[in-house]
């Protein structure tokens, strides 16, 4: 009966949603609004006004900035709901719903993936530090530096933490908090800094030497950070 | 049937996040239900790159020796902001499951209603 | 002249990329169990995607993208037999046993 | 239709097949395997269309971070779907 119900209205939004779909402009030409609207603009002054040649770190970092210091924050927030969910206790601890049948014994790392993780690691971090310093002129940015270098850290935690123990972090606590915390901070800070010398929050400075300075603390920012935050994500929710 | 052709992608689009409702109405597994919701979000994120697309797919990179027509950056911008929430989405859910097996014994949602 | 031993030898390299994979994929279907299928697609994937890459690397000639090319067969090279030794030796673990012929008068 | 609408239509197919094999599976690990599969496919069709941005970061997050995620869970909370 459920399923019949869901699948009447699974028809019925299908139905709507393909009536929607068929009546928009048709997908890759170029007189349609999504083209002419905003972008035309973004495309033609993006160079001068957003200060990057790749035009997607400039909406991100400049047209966009509000939006992005909004989503830096999120995933913080993310990472700070997921350790309270996983490490804060419980009211009652109850007896007998404990999974014994999830005992499952550990495997214990085979040295070949553990060697070639580790001589692959330090050219995933290169990679991922490549785009986010080359973001506004190749492909590549703060967010995809960061999630590389996050796979990164979350392979090596894998492949070469200590299986015995819960807390294998490398970094003090205190430092870690920080770095953690790393995308909003430098955001926030940066911004703060263009609302103090042109008068705009999160604007970029005019001259083309610290505009570059700044994008690149700004991706910098974000991309350690959300490395970060990804990484804790992946800890919270293995101790937990 | 001609236009069924042309828009070809945002059908496909549509199609795949209606299997992804459904997965999300009808599996009772709390897991399951969270692949559904991810494979939705993707279907959107397809359907909104899709929409940005121009024909020969030149992605908007103003090098010196660039020429157009660019894909629009805005929705690429967009996506991009939204993958990386959808990862801290999916993160926070998964916790959630874990802690409720914890303390129930069972991620069914069927069995979960008999549980005081 | 040039140009077409060029694009001739990547044609050639890629095709026989191409026919590695194919022989992989068939056997993945084909084979009877776990550990044989991983043998299959760990060949498939270093020989056919290095050929491939390495067709690629020669049409692209040796500059900025070629050399980029020949780092990624490194890769491949290196993380796809990895990969499917860790697949073998996680089902051992678990306990999956390879398969044997029935009728038992080979080996067994 | 050309080579492009081809491998387009290819791209839609098999991500249209992950999807419903999903949908079908019991087996939660075989589900999130497929999951990571769709996910590559989906980095290979927004590289075709221009948003290479957009393939890098799917490409690590939806095949690496998000199944490590779900993998991670689903040891915790067993394999069986009931």
């Amino acid at each position: 009966m459920r399923k019949f119900l869901a699948l009447v209205l699974i028809a019925a939004l299908g139905a709507v949603l393909i009536a929607a779909v068929v009546n928009l402009p048709e997908p890759g030409t170029t007189d349609s609004p999504v083209h002419t609207h905003v972008s035309a603009g973004y495309i033609k002054g993006g160079h001068e006004a957003g200060g990057a040649d790749n035009l997607v770190t400039a909406v991100l970092l400049n047209y966009r900035a509000i939006d992005t210091f909004g989503e830096v924050t999120v995933i913080f927030t993310a990472l700070i709901a997921v350790l309270a969910a996983t490490s804060l206790a419980g009211p009652t601890e109850r007896s007998g719903t404990q999974n014994i049948d999830l005992k499952t014994t550990r495997v214990p790392v085979s040295p070949v993936v553990s060697f070639v993780v580790r001589l692959m690691a330090p050219f995933i971090a290169t990679f991922a530090l490549f785009v986010m310093l080359k973001g506004h002129e190749l492909p590549g940015g703060g967010f995809q530096g960061g999630v590389v270098l996050g796979a990164m850290l979350i392979l090596l935690a894998l492949f070469s933490g200590r299986t015995d123990k819960t807390d294998d972090e490398e970094l003090p606590p205190g430092l870690r908090n920080w770095i953690r915390a790393a995308g909003p901070l430098v955001f926030g800070a940066l911004g703060l800094t263009g609302l103090v010398f042109s008068g705009w929050l999160f604007s970029l400075p005019d001259h083309p030497f610290w505009r570059e300075m700044v994008m690149i603390g700004l991706e910098l920012g974000i991309g350690i950070g959300g490395a970060a935050v990804l990484v804790g994500l992946f800890r919270a929710l293995r101790e937990g | 049937m001609n236009v069924l052709l042309t828009h070809v992608d945002y059908i496909a689009a549509v199609a795949i996040f209606l299997v992804g409702l459904y997965i999300l109405l009808v599996k009772q597994n709390l897991l399951k239900k969270i692949l559904g919701l991810n494979i939705m979000e993707t279907a959107v994120f397809a359907f909104i790159v899709t929409a940005g697309m121009t024909d020969n797919g030149v992605p908007p990179l103003l090098g010196p020796d660039a020429v157009g027509p660019f894909a629009s950056p805005l929705p690429h911008a967009l996506v991009l902001t939204g993958i990386v929430v959808a990862v801290s989405i999916t993160a926070l859910a998964l916790a959630l499951i874990v802690r409720v097996k914890r303390e129930c014994g069972s991620v069914e949602l069927n069995e979960l209603g008999k549980v005081e | 002249m040039m140009a077409a031993i060029q694009a001739t030898l990547a044609g050639l390299l890629i095709v026989a990329g191409a026919a590695f994979f194919f022989i992989g994929t068939i056997g993945l279907l084909r084979l009877p169990d776990f550990y044989t299928r991983v043998h299959a697609v760990t060949k498939c994937d270093a020989l056919g995607a290095g050929l491939v890459l390495l067709g690629l690397a020669i049409l692209a000639g040796f500059d900025g993208s070629g050399i980029r090319i020949i780092a990624l067969i490194a890769l491949v090279l290196l993380s796809s037999p990895t990969a499917g030794h860790a697949l073998a030796r996680a089902a051992w673990r678990a306990g999956l046993e390879p398969w044997y012929r029935k009728s038992g008068h080979v080996g067994q | 239709m050309s080579v492009s609408d081809l491998f387009d239509l290819l791209i839609l197919a098999l991500l249209i097949t992950c999807v419903l094999g999903i949908a079908r599976v019991r087996d939660l690990a075989t589900a999130v395997t497929l999951f990571a599969i769709y996910s590559f496919v989906l980095c290979l069709l927004w590289a075709h269309r221009g948003a290479p941005d957009v393939a890098m970061t799917e490409a690590a997050v939806g095949a690496g971070i998000t199944a490590v995620l779900f993998f991670t869970a689903i040891a915790k909370i067993g394999r069986r779907e009931k």
